[in-house]
Formats: C-alpha cells, structure tokens, sequence
C-alpha cells in the first residue's frame, strides 16, 4: 500500500479535523509522506466539515481525492454526502451512534462503529473522533498501533485524566476494527 | 532541523519569521486570514511589528513605507486585496523597493467564491498595475517549497530591489504537510541597502520615490527596471521536470498544486503505458521559457497541454514560448473547482485520439464517461 | 556688513537652496519654512523622514534637507505609519493637501489618528486641488467656483466643506489637533509655535499630532497674492475656525 | 542697523513683503529677474526697523535679516 | 455635422453624451482633467449626472452602482487612478455590468510623470484584476477616431453586457484635431436589459452580483464570460493596414499615436524606396490575430517590427500571434518619451541590415549618427 | 385557529422565507426584519435596492424581498451613491458589518454622509469580523480578544474603538444618525423606530441618514447568544451610547 | 386566547425566545432538528399573553403571534 | 507643400495657444487637415510653454514634430531652446520686442518682428500673438490671409474694438512677412 487516503466528515465540534491531525502525526512519525486537507467555504456554513489525509510511501501528488480509500462519517448529512464517494474496494466507516442508517454499497468494505456510545462509556464524551481512529487504523493498518498511540501521547497528553480515556478509547476502536477485518477476511 | 506538520499559511508566516522578517501588515481575508493570525501572536515574541492595516490599500502603503526603512516587510492577502494593493505595487516597484507580497488565490472574477483558484495569473505575472513593472513571481506546489521559496523571496527581494510576489492557490494556504524550516536561514550575501532611509545624518539627504517629471529620467528608470527583469531572466528562472523522458507522449505544463494533481494523472497513465512528462514551472516570472521550449519540442511529442485552474492565461505565455512548434492545447477548470486527476487524463486520452501519429492499442487508461464514449 | 551684525532672519538649516516650483506668493513656502524651521529648533533633521503627498507639494523632497519618501496620492499617512513602526527612534511627518488628504485619503488619515501613529501631519487646506489645475476639494466653500463646479459649489448636491481637525477632534484616541493659518505675519508666528508643538508630541512619544494650515493658491483662486489673503481672511477662516480643537490630556 | 537682504534669485515677486512691511521699507522694481519676474527691493533702507515682518511672510525664503543693533522686536519667532 | 477643432479629451466627453450616456463619475488627474471640467458644465445642460467622487476607489464603485440601473454610465481616468479601480473593474466584469472607462496612459510606474505612454498595454489587455476576465479595449489613433469609438464602446458595452476600456496615451488627451459628430448616434438593435434594477414590481426581486460561492457556479459564470469574449475575438476584431502590400520589407505593428509616427517613418521609407507596411490594432482585446498573422508572414516580410511607448507589452502577443514565423522585434520609448519618426526609421534600416536577404543599394533614408555609422 | 383569528406578529413581505446562514442566535437577523418590516410600513419594498456588503451579511439579498446589489468590502455606499444619482426616484440603503463600512470603507461613508447622498445606511456594530473569522474591528472594545489581538486590544498601538455615529455626526451636510441596539425585546422596539425613519428621511429626499445598530456575534465572540446579549449591555453599550446623534435640523 | 407558532425548520436553537418570554411560556426541545439544533417550542401555551416578545426576540423570524382577542401589548410595534 | 508644421513658443500669457489654434481653425476652414498639439508636463511649470499645429492636405501621421518647418519665438528662453530645432531650409520667426538676439544658422530663413512694439502701436498690446501670426502667414502661406482673417473674424469678433486691432496687427504682420520674404527670394 504506497498510498492511503482517509476522509474524515461530521459536524463541527466533533474533532474531525482532530482526527485527521492525529493520523497525520502518526504518519510523519513512520517516516511517510504526509498531506492533510481541510474542507473549507460553503460547506463549512452548510454544517458539515470534513478533511482529507493522504499517507503515502512516496510523494504526493493530488492533495484531492475524489475517491478516498477510507471514509469515516460521523453524522447523517456525512453519510449522505460521502457514501458514495468511497473508492471501490475500500472502506466505510460510520459512528453508528448517530447514523442509524447502513450502506449498500458491495464494492466496500462498512463497518459501524457506535463511536459516541463508547466515549460516553469510557467517561470521555468527546473522544468519538479518536474512537473512530482506532477502528480505522484497526481495519486499515494505514499506521501502526504504535505510532498512533505515540502521536496522542504527544499531542493529548497535557491533560492527564483524557490521556488515559483518550488511549483507552483508541484501543477499543482499533480492536473493534481489527476483529472486523479478520472476519471479513474470512469471508 | 525536525519535520512539524503546518497549515500552508501558518508555514509560510514561520518561513518569513525565519528569514529575518519582522515587519507584517495585513488585513484579513480567506483564504489566508491565518497568516495573521499567526504573526499577532509570533510577531511579539521576535519583537517584530504585526499591525492589522484599515484596508489593502493602507497596506500596500503601509508596506511601501516600512519598506523604505530597508529592513524585510511582508504582507499577504487574497485575490480581491491584491487588487487594491495594484497602485502601491506600481509604485514601490518604480521605487526599486524590496518587499514580499503572498497572494493565496481564490476564485474571481469580483467577489467570486473562496476556493482554490489560479486566475491571477495575468495579474502576477503580466502586471496589474499601471506601467513598465514586473514583479518576480514564485509558485511552490508543496507545503515545504512555499517555506522555501519563501525564504528565498526574501533574498531575491533584497538582491533585485523589487517586489517579490508568492501566488499559490487556496490549498496552499489551507493544507497541511510536514515541514523543516533550517535552524538558521543561510542566504548568499547580499549588497548593502544605502538607498534606505536613515535619516540624513553624516550624508546627504536622500528620496525613495517613483516620480520622475523629466521624462528621460522616467525613461531611465524604465529601462534599468528592464535591465533587471532581463537578469532575473538569466539567473533566476526556476522550474521542475517529472518524468519528463524521450518516451513522452505528451508534455503537461501545469503549475502550483495543479501540478500535483497532473503528477497524480501522469503515475496512473504511465501505469497504462502512456508516457506523459510534466513541465512545472516555479518561477512565473522570469517563465523558463528555453527549458520550456526544449521540452515541448522533444520529438515524440505530439502535444503540449497547459493544465490550469483558470480559464487559460498561463496558456498564453506557452503558447508565446513554443511558437506553434508543437500544437499548444489548453484544459482547466475555474471558479474554485479542482480538477480531479482522472480528468486530466481524460484530457490526454482526448489528445491522443487527436493527435495520432502512434499507435495506441494499449491506451486504456479513461474511466470517465465522456472518453469512454468516444 | 559689520563685523558684530547678527543674522536674525535665514533660511533654516533644513531647507536646501533650491527654488521651490511654487507659484508666486503660494504660501505652501511659507508652511515649508515653517516645518524647517521647527526639525531645526528641536535638532531633528539628521533623524527625520518626511513623506511627500502628490498635489503641488510632491516635489517637497526638493526644499527640505531630511530624508524623503514620495506616496501614492493620499497614502501618506500609511506610509509614514509604515516607517515609524519599523523605526519609532526616527521622527516621521507628511505634509499633505486637502484633495489628497481630505478626498482619496480620509481613510488612511482617520485610522493613522485613531491607531495613535506617533507621527505628524501637516495638513495644508487651500480648499482646491492646485496641481491638478483648480477642481473643487471636499474643503471647497460653499459657492467656490472651481474647474469642477463652474457654478459655484452647490452644498446640495456635494454637501458642505469637509472640517478635517473638527472630524479628527472626535477621536477617543488621544492626539493633538490644531488649525492655524499663514495669511498674516501674527498667524505664521502662531503656525510655527503648533507646527513645533505637534513635533514635540512625537519627539515625546505621546500621540498623533495634525496641523491644519489654511493656505492660498492664487493661481487656482484667479487672484493675486495680496487678494488671497484676504479672501482667505473673509471667507476661509470663518468656515474654518482657528485653534487648539485636541490636547493629548482630554481624551474625547 | 538692521538690514534687510532680498535675495532676487529667489524672489517671485508676489509683493507680500511690500504690503507686509510696517515701514514702508520695500517696493517691486522695474526691470524683470531672469525668470521674467519684478521683484523686491529696498527703496527706504534706512527705516528698517529689523521686525522681521517682511522675511516671515514671504513665500520664497528669499529674504534675510541682519542687524548689528537693537532691533523692534514685534514678535517672538 | 460640422467639423468642430476639438481637444481630444473634450472630444471623448462630447461623445460620450452623443452616445447617450448621462451619468459620469470622475476622479482629477492629468493629462485627463478636462474630461471632467467639459462634463461638469456639460453634464447639467443635458439633465445628466456628474460627480466627482472622492478617490478612484470611489468612482469606480459610484459607477458599478450606477450601472446597475442599466442607464449608460462612464468614467475616465489616467494609469495610478486606472490601478485603483481593478477591484472594482473586476467586480463589474463579473458582475456582467455595461460600463466604459477611458485611460489617457501617463508614464508610469509608480507617480512617474504625466508625458504620454503606453505602459498599460498589459493592465488594459490581460485584465490588472483577479480572475478570469476581460476588458473590450481600443485604441484610437486620432482625435476622430476617439470619437467614433467612444461611441461604439457604449454599444459594445450594452451588447456584451461587459466593460469596454479606451486607451490613448497623453497626446490622445490633449491634441486638437477637427472633429465631426453625428447629429444623432445611430447605432444597432441592442437587447433589453431584463438584469437592471429596477425595482421588484410586478417581477420577483433579482440581484447584481459578482459572488457564487457554490465553484459549480462560479465556474459556470466565468464560462460565460469566457464564451463572451470568444464571441467579441469573431465579431470584434477591428485593425487598420497603412501600405500593406507584397512588396514590404518590414511589417510595422504599432497602435494609437505611435502608430501615426510610424506612418510618418513609412511615408519617408516609401520615398527612400523601402516598402514597410503598417498593422494598427484598433482593438487590443480582441487582438486581430489572424489578420496580424497573415500581414507578418507576407512573402517578402523580413522581420515584423513591434513600436510601443513601453519597454515591450503589446510585443508578447505579437510574439505569441506571429509563432516564429517571422523574426519579431522590438523599438519602444517610454516614461513619456515620444520616439520621432527618424528614430523609427533607424530601427527599420537596422533591421535591413540584420535581416539582408534582398539588396538595399538604395537604402539611405537614415539619418541619425548610429545608423550612419554603421 | 379560529375564524376570527388575528396575526400580530409574522414575518414581513420585503423578507423572503429562506432559512439565513447566520450562527444560532446572531442578531443580525433581527436587524434585516426590522429592515424588512420598515420598507413593509412605507410600502417602498417595490422601488428599493438593497446593497450587500462584504461580510457575513454579504448574501443578504437571499434575505430580502427587493432588488440587490451586491458590493466589493467597504463600497456599498459608493454604489449606493451611483445608483441613487441616477434613479433619485427609487430608495436605496447599504447594510453594512464594522469591518466593512469602519476599517476599509471609512473613506465612502465618510464621503457619502459628507455629500448629504440621499440614501440610507444600516450599520451593524458586532466589533469584530464575524465573517473571515474574528479578527479585530476598528470597533472592537480596548482589551477584547480576537484572533488578531489575541492577547486583547491594546489601545497604545492599535487605539481606541472608532465611533462612527459621533464622528460623522460632526460633519456640517445635515443627516439623521442615531445608534440603537437590538439586544433587548425594548431596544428592539426601539431600533425599529429609528430605521423607519431613517428610510422616511430619504423618502422625503431630506438627507443621508445612518441607524448604526449594537450586535452580537455569539461564534467569534465565544460564548452563547443568551451570554452575547449580556456582554454587549455590559460593554458596548458604555463605550457606543445609544441614541439620536443628529437630525437634519440641526446643523453642526 | 393569544397562540405562538414556531417554525421548527426556522429555529436554530438559540434559546433568546425561551430567556425573553415574560410568561415561561417556552422552553427548549429535547431532541434536535434535521440541521442538528435543539428547537424552541410551547410548554405552557396557555400562559401565553400575546405580548409577541419572543417573536420581536427571534433572530430567525421563526415564530408567528396570533390572537383571537385581547392581548397585552406591552410596546407598540 | 502638402504639409507644414509651425511651432509656437513663449511665456504663459503670451497667447501663444490661442495663436496655433486661430492658425489650426484657418486650416480646418480651407479643408485641410490639422493637428493642433501643446506642451504639456513638467515645461509648463518651467516658464516656456508651446504648441505645435500640423496643417496638411493629406492624413496627418506623426502630430509630434522634432524639426518643424517653421518656428516663431515670443521670449528669449524659447529663442535658445527652440532656434536649433527649426527644419533645415525652414523659418525662424522672432519676437524682437522681447529677444535681443539673432540667430547663426545658415540653413534656416529668420525673420525679426518688433510684435509687442507693434500691438502697443495698434493699440492694443495683447495682439503681439497676431502680428507674429499674420507675418508667419505672409512668408509662408501656409494657409490663405483670407482664412486667418475670416478665422479671426469669427473667433474673436464679440469685442469690436480689440476685432479691429486684431485685423489691423494681422494685416501689418502679414505685409512684414511677405515683404521680407520677397526679400530673400531676390537674394
Ligand atoms: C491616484 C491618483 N489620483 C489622482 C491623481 C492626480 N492628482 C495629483 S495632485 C491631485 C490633487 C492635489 O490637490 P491637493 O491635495 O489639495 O494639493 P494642492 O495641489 O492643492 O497643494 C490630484 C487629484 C494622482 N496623482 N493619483
Ligand atoms: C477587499 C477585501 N478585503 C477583505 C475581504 C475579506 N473580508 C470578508 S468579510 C470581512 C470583514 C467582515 O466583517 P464585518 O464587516 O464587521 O461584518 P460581519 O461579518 O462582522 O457582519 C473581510 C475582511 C474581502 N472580501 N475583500
Ligand atoms: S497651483 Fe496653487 S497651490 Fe499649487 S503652487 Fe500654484 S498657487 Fe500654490
Ligand atoms: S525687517 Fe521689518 S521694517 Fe525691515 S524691511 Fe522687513 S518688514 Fe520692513
Ligand atoms: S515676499 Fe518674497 S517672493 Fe514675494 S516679493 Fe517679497 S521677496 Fe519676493
Ligand atoms: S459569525 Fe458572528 S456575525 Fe457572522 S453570522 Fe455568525 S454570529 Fe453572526
Ligand atoms: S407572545 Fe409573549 S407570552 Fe406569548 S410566548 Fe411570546 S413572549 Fe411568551
Ligand atoms: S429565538 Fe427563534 S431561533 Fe432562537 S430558539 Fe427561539 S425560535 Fe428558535
Ligand atoms: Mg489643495
Ligand atoms: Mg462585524
């Protein structure tokens, strides 16, 4: 996998542009090529926010994609919007929690995530973006556990109490993803 | 030197605090707004000046005033703000002056939107404002070229006294990718500044001006403003080749991010066997017009493509510079919209069928509708 | 001459040699000696930098002996904001008209006083743009015939002549603000104490500081020197009321 | 005495210094400076009372004033 | 119609009222003012407007505004107040407004002087503001001809729905030449204005703008606009041939007052037995590029000779139009330097010693030193 | 609902229905029914132009039920002047942000007030740059924060905050100026009083006339529209005292 | 009796209605609208005394006043 | 002679525009093409101001002329700035009231006319611009004296008193002017 691509989309106030941050971060720290692209005008009085991040081996050249390899929605307008934009042979991933709807895509890979469910239960509300990375990189490998888990502890760390809630929350996303994976896998 | 992920605008404000600026006026527009937000709070720690101005046009003038104390100015703005900053420009351009303007393009004409956008071509490049002036233009097509070029826009200000002008689209300005900013900027030496004003303490007193009533003097300040323009001409054409090979079937110009997105269409159709090379220009102004040339001119090439967001002005120049010696052909998309990789490539294929000339059996590299078609 | 003769009236030591392009009996002359006069009694000329507006006075870098810079028409103030904040050791000033100060410039001298810039304007109201060959200003009387109001302006449609340091007094940001005029022998040696005044608020760092200088422009007027004075008298100076209109201590 | 000196080169001719002198001390001349103007002199030197009036109002600098004496100071400048 | 000795700057006002305009906006600047001091008395003798506005910045909206209400609106200025209305122009451009402007060139950049020049060529022709757009612009080269384009720039304003720009330089302002005008403009079926402001009465409300923020729409408008001037390239090409035959040596290209020196040159050339021909562009934007084609590459044409009072603008589309197909080449004075009719016969004999190919035994109508000497 | 049922309170026929873009609880769009409602009272909404600014108001012609333009940032007052020049017959207003009509178009306000242009100016004070994102205004408060005075505004290098309805209360072309705040349901009622006659002034072809409006900007500001309101009566109002600053009648 | 009407699709959730109704006649929805806002609506309809304050409030002119007799007009408007 | 080109140059006040305008209408009025072109710029702050008229019976190219055929100089500064410049074979014409000097050239013709000692003679001394008009005409014929008087007639008739000293001065100019040029051509 030379190059990945991942879009991150929700409402403001959800840490999307967060998430993409992160993975970023993460990406950089393996020694990779690395672009992260905001959304912005109309769209972002329309509601939905959304950034894209490319990882890659080599250098980058289009800073846009059209057809991401992974997208992660985080509320219904995303989905809407985004869901027929993943890449055939690439992967949905939808916060469950507040999309209570599902693809028919066959060409992807979906997996649902009931993102906001377990940062409430992890004491950590706001952690649904990291959640959500966690089963990315779980079902992705797009960056090693490490590395993610490296770049929260840099840039999270400040605040030790959501440090721990944070990771905690990050783990259960990635196992969430990787068991996912495993099971498509057999299919 | 360590890599640190920025936003182009917040990259490009560091990059000029790096080479030795200390002197930004600004006044707020999208897609560049963060530039300032960035200088009001770094500027004071560097005891450098941030000062938000009433308008472009106070700006500009700002700009030509701090400009003149010789030290390095620096002001940024988007496309309708650099419209109003044409008369200053005018200005400290027949002034010989040294500053370092940032247009983070966004789609016009008039208000227009906010999107990524290269229609300020002409604008940059041919000159907006009144007169016999050019400005030296730079377009970096990655995070990490705007920090360099932008330091390097300082130099090139001080070595030719003129205003020195980085255009870059929105993405730019908005996008985020790892940088390394030197510990210390090195720069070649450079002349000393006597023309700055000082205050006429132990010399006589001196003028920073454009005017000249006698028009043999505006002649020949005219004319050794040209002198300059031909040495940047000579020592300060800049630009970068990708896959450019004598296998090349076609030969993409393309600058900027667009470049980037041709490069994207070059990979897959190189995967399709199809050898398309990329003539990216950096420097706008001085265009490297002979490198140009001789790679528009590589035998097997069929066509030259300008690929632009804007509705062709860069064209212009290309045309002028292969002078029909190979067919010049033109695609873009304006307004804010991107162009995706795939339509680049659709444009090629369209060439192809247009310009036979080889086979083209294993071509199969289109997905969209419209080449599919065809 | 005696040996013991005193020199008790020169040109300042801030004024070059050269004959100024003025028309005869412009008092733009008067206001550039005056400006001299004051870099000289405070020493500053070696550390001055004035900032020439375009309307007959572009050329004023020709008659002062300090460091100049030449602005776009009504950008002086932006300019000289410019300077002084990159070097706040220096003395900076400009020396503008009312066309350029007054009409395209309104923006740039409103928000150089309301920031505070701890520079000086000298702000010379003939109530007509001279250089352009006589067009109505936004300080032009009411009834004034100019090239561009041949009928005299008509307040109705063009509205009444622009007060500059009555708007400017208004501020909250603290400066000094005086009008003065040059038509009288009494009114220039009062010009040149608020020309020096205004300098010595910059020289301390204090504020913003603007003199308004009612001047003549026989050539655009259409009447000699002698009868500009005294038109200024009748019919400038009742609109344009002399005075201290800000100190720096009564904020607004 | 005070003296007054008019610097013709620089004189316009505007005749402010004539109208402006208390003592009646100057008036135009007859003949033209180079550039084609009439300009100021001293027709009474000898009433120059060294006030200075003269040089503060004319536009073109062109007027100085010495003295090796008292002088009627009619203002402070 | 009665020839009447005419200032061109006079001139240019009366016809604009005899197109029917009734609103102008003005700003003071020489060598234009007297457009403005003949419209102040003018202007309420035909119930019309006059203003003048408080700075460039300003007029340039006044107009905008004004032209919303679909009347024919007018403005003229000179190269820093021309600088200080690409904000604006580029709104109006992108708005789709009617409007004309007049640029009597002063030399630039920067105050520079008031002497003629034409160092707006870019400014004027590549569009001095952001985006995609374009200005109609003419050229006259006589005080008539002023006249008679002032008055179908009103029409083609009104038929393209686009701003329209006449250049002249400073002489075009200011020399007297005998002029006619028509006692009634007659001009061609123009189509309603359904876009003017009108009111919402009895229609829904609708508005002048130049913002789109969705890029699909602004891509669209600036298509429009493209599609625009694509029509004014096949409808609007307008030039003069001045002894343009097959025995030309040397092709002169040149417009506006220069253009009549260059006549003069080519009238002593022709009597000294050298045959060069003249192509005046009247329109600069739409350039008439292949009629400027055809001229250049004439059988005997040794070299195409570009004379501008600038250090080279209107040459790069020569050069861009001519493709190499003959040797293009450059003579200008600028700053306000008028080149006399000798100088450019100098040029023409240096380029008939660059490029023999045909013998010129009887070549002598040279009489400066350089060419003597050589 | 009965029969004999009665609407006292529904939105006004010159306001379209469409749903604004504006953040939750920003007054500006209290500011356009009380535009709305005043064309509604005169019955003018068929020969009026609106002119948008640049701005988050900037797609108020969305908004409105008459006729737009839709101006470069600063100039609608320009436009405003060019249009009304030639259709005196028609009623014309500029709604304007602080940044637009404050920082970058203070030279067309200033003008167009001065010229006693007949149209009518809607000025909302929110003192700071809502739409590029909370920069800081002319109008901002000394010690407010901003994304460009982020350690909040310091009045020694940046100035006080410009008081537009003072300052141009000072000019000698007689106009109506009156600043009012929709904060409260009462200053509401208030400020609806005063546009109504601001458009009744033009109607009557009297004078320039310029309701200069308080306002929230709850996203740039920080903190909720309920806190908003609480933190203009706390601080704008002190520093921008309501009420009539000039009626046509008296002339300064 | 005096009756509010508010148009969910018109509300944005600011809670100025809710603060400013002199009768606590609103309050704030629990769920959200399709653009992710929490809505004002009627708890106490009955209370309503027609006063339109909350209407005058409204940023979003989402609320409509309706009466079918008297009313208490606590300003003119 | 199919195009003749005459300078006017002197102080502001002089009447020298007037004076290549009543030339330029004489032009117009015998159908022939006219340029009328002034100074303009940094001279007209200097003291000299000047206008040149191009009177031709075809199309008219350049209107700026480096050597004009004949020059008439009112005041010494124009005298030492444009005596050089007159075309060889051309006419000088000099106001000998204000210039005391003669010109060397061999290659030019020069004519000394006494016009402000003449228009005071006639009464009225603002017509020294006539008198050099009217002999520029007489040694030139470069347009009718017909024309010029019609011209005149027309342009300046709302006076009568200064009308008739006008065509009084011009008629003196002209005789001067063909007088001495019947003169030279017996030489
Ligand atoms: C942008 C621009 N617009 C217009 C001009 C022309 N112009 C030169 S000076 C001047 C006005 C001068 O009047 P004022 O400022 O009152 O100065 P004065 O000559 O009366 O001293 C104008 C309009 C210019 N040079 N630049
Ligand atoms: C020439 C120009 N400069 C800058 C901008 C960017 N810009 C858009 S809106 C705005 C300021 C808006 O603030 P304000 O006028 O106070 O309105 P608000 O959004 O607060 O209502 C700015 C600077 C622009 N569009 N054009
Ligand atoms: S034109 Fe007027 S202001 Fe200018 S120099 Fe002459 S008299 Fe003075
Ligand atoms: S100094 Fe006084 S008295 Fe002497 S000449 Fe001058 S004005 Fe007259
Ligand atoms: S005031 Fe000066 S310039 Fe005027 S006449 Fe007297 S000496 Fe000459
Ligand atoms: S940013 Fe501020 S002013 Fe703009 S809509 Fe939101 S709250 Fe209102
Ligand atoms: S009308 Fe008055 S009482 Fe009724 S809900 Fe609204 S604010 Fe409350
Ligand atoms: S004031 Fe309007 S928008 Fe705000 S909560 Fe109430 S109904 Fe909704
Ligand atoms: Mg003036
Ligand atoms: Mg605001």
């Amino acid at each position: 996998m030379s190059q990945y691509e991942v879009t991150f989309a929700g409402f403001g106030g959800q840490g999307i542009m967060t998430a993409g941050q992160l993975l970023s971060y993460a990406g950089i720290a393996e020694d990779k090529q690395v672009v992260w692209i905001p959304s912005y005008g109309p769209e972002m009085r329309g509601g939905t926010a959304y950034c894209t991040v490319v990882v890659s081996k080599t250098r980058i050249g289009s800073p846009i994609i059209s057809n991401p390899r992974c997208i992660c929605v985080f509320n219904r307008p995303s989905f809407d919007k985004f869901e027929p934009m993943v890449k055939a042979g690439g992967l949905l991933i939808v916060n469950s929690s507040l999309i209570n709807s599902t693809s028919d895509r066959e060409d992807i890979r979906t997996l649902y995530v009931p993102a906001n469910e377990m940062a409430i239960k992890a004491g950590n509300p706001k952690s649904s973006n990291i959640v959500v990375l966690g089963a990315l990189i779980g079902a992705s490998e797009v960056v090693k556990y490490d590395s993610i888990e490296k770049t929260i502890e840099k840039k999270l760390g400040h605040k030790k109490e959501a440090l721990e809630s944070n990771l905690k929350v990050l783990k259960q996303g990635y196992e969430l993803g990787r068991k996912a994976m495993k099971k498509k896998a057999k299919v | 030197m360590t890599k640190v992920l920025m936003k182009g605008n917040e990259a490009i404000a560091e990059a000029a605090i790096k080479a030795g600026c200390r002197a930004y006026f600004c006044y707020p527009i999208t897609p560049q707004s963060e530039v300032a937000e960035y200088m009001a709070k770094r500027m004071p720690e560097v005891d450098g000046v941030f000062l938000q101005g009433e308008s472009e046009v106070g700006v500009g003038n700002m700009l030509f005033g701090a400009a003149a104390t010789g030290r390095r100015v620096f002001s940024t703005s988007s496309s309708p703000g650099i419209s109003l900053m044409q008369e200053s420009i005018s200005y400290m351009a027949g002034a010989q002056l040294p500053v370092v303007l940032v247009n983070i393009m966004r789609g016009g004409p008039g208000l227009g939107g906010i999107l990524p956008a290269q229609s300020d071509y002409f604008q940059s490049v041919k000159g907006g404002g009144h007169g016999d002036y050019r400005l030296l233009v730079l377009a970096p097509s990655t995070i990490q070229e705007a920090v360099d070029l932008m330091m390097l826009s300082f130099h090139l200000a001080d070595k030719y006294r003129n205003p020195v002008m980085m255009i870059g689209d929105g993405m730019i300005g908005q996008m985020m990718e790892p940088v390394e900013f030197p510990d210390k900027y090195e720069e070649p030496p450079l002349p000393d500044k006597p023309w700055a004003l000082t205050g006429a303490a132990g010399r006589k007193a001196q003028v920073v001006k454009s005017l000249f009533l006698d028009p043999i003097m505006l002649e020949k300040n005219s004319w050794l403003l040209h002198e300059k323009y031909e040495q940047m001409k000579l020592n300060e054409t800049r630009f970068e080749l990708y896959k450019v090979n004598p296998k090349n079937e076609i030969l993409i110009i393309s600058y900027g991010t667009m470049a980037r997105i041709c490069q994207t269409a070059i990979d897959e159709l190189e995967e399709h066997g199809i050898s398309v090379g990329l003539f990216r220009p950096v420097s706008l102004f001085p265009f490297p017009e002979q490198q140009l040339l001789k790679a528009a001119t590589q035998k097997g090439v069929k066509a030259v493509l300008t690929v632009e967001m804007s509705t062709a002005q860069m064209h212009e120049d290309v045309q002028r510079i292969v002078m029909g010696k190979t067919p010049t052909e033109f695609f873009g998309r304006t307004g804010g919209v991107v162009p995706s990789p795939q339509e680049v490539i659709d444009q090629v294929m369209g060439l192809l069928d247009k310009y036979p000339g080889k086979k083209k059996a294993q071509h199969s590299a289109s997905k969209s509708k419209k080449a599919q078609g065809k | 001459m005696a040996d013991n003769s005193k020199t008790i009236f020169a040109r300042p030591d801030s004024m070059t040699e050269n004959i100024t392009h003025y028309c005869p009996g412009c008092t733009h002359g008067i206001i550039h000696r005056l400006v001299a006069e004051a870099l000289d009694d405070l020493g500053v000329r070696e550390k001055t930098v004035g900032v020439a507006p375009v309307g007959c006075s572009v050329l004023a870098y020709n008659y002062f002996n300090c460091d100049f810079l030449e602005a776009p028409h009504g950008r002086a103030p932006a300019l000289a904001t410019g300077f002084k904040r990159l070097r706040p050791d220096m003395i900076v000033f400009t020396y503008q008209g009312d066309g350029d100060l007054a009409s395209i410039g309104g923006n740039e001298i409103l928000h150089t006083a309301n920031r505070g810039e701890k520079v000086t304007t000298i702000f010379v109201n003939n109530a007509i743009y001279g250089m352009t060959g006589g067009q109505m200003a936004p300080t032009t009387l009411p009834g004034q015939i100019t090239t561009t109001s041949p009928a005299g302006r008509d307040t109705v449609s063009t509205g009444y002549p622009l007060r500059i340091s009555e708007l400017l007094s208004t501020l909250a940001t603290p400066s000094y603000i005086e009008r003065v005029s040059v038509h009288t022998p009494m009114n220039i040696v009062k010009a040149k104490k608020a020309i020096r005044r205004a300098f010595e608020y910059q020289l301390e760092g204090r504020c913003f500081s603007l003199v308004e200088v009612l001047s003549t422009c026989p050539t655009n007027w259409g009447i000699t020197p002698g009868e500009s004075t005294k038109w200024l008298d009748e019919n400038m100076v009742p609109f344009f009321p002399l005075g201290v209109f800000k100190e720096p201590e009564n904020m607004a | 005495m005070p003296t007054v000196k008019i610097d013709k080169n620089h004189c316009k001719g505007c005749e402010l210094c004539v109208k402006a002198c208390p003592m009646q001390v100057l008036a135009m001349s007859k003949d033209i400076t180079v550039k084609g103007y009439l300009y100021a002199k001293l027709v009474d030197p000898s009433r120059c009372i060294g006030c200075r009036i003269c040089a503060v109002t004319c536009p073109d600098v062109a007027i100085e004033v010495h003295t090796n004496g008292t002088v009627f100071a009619l203002f402070e400048y």
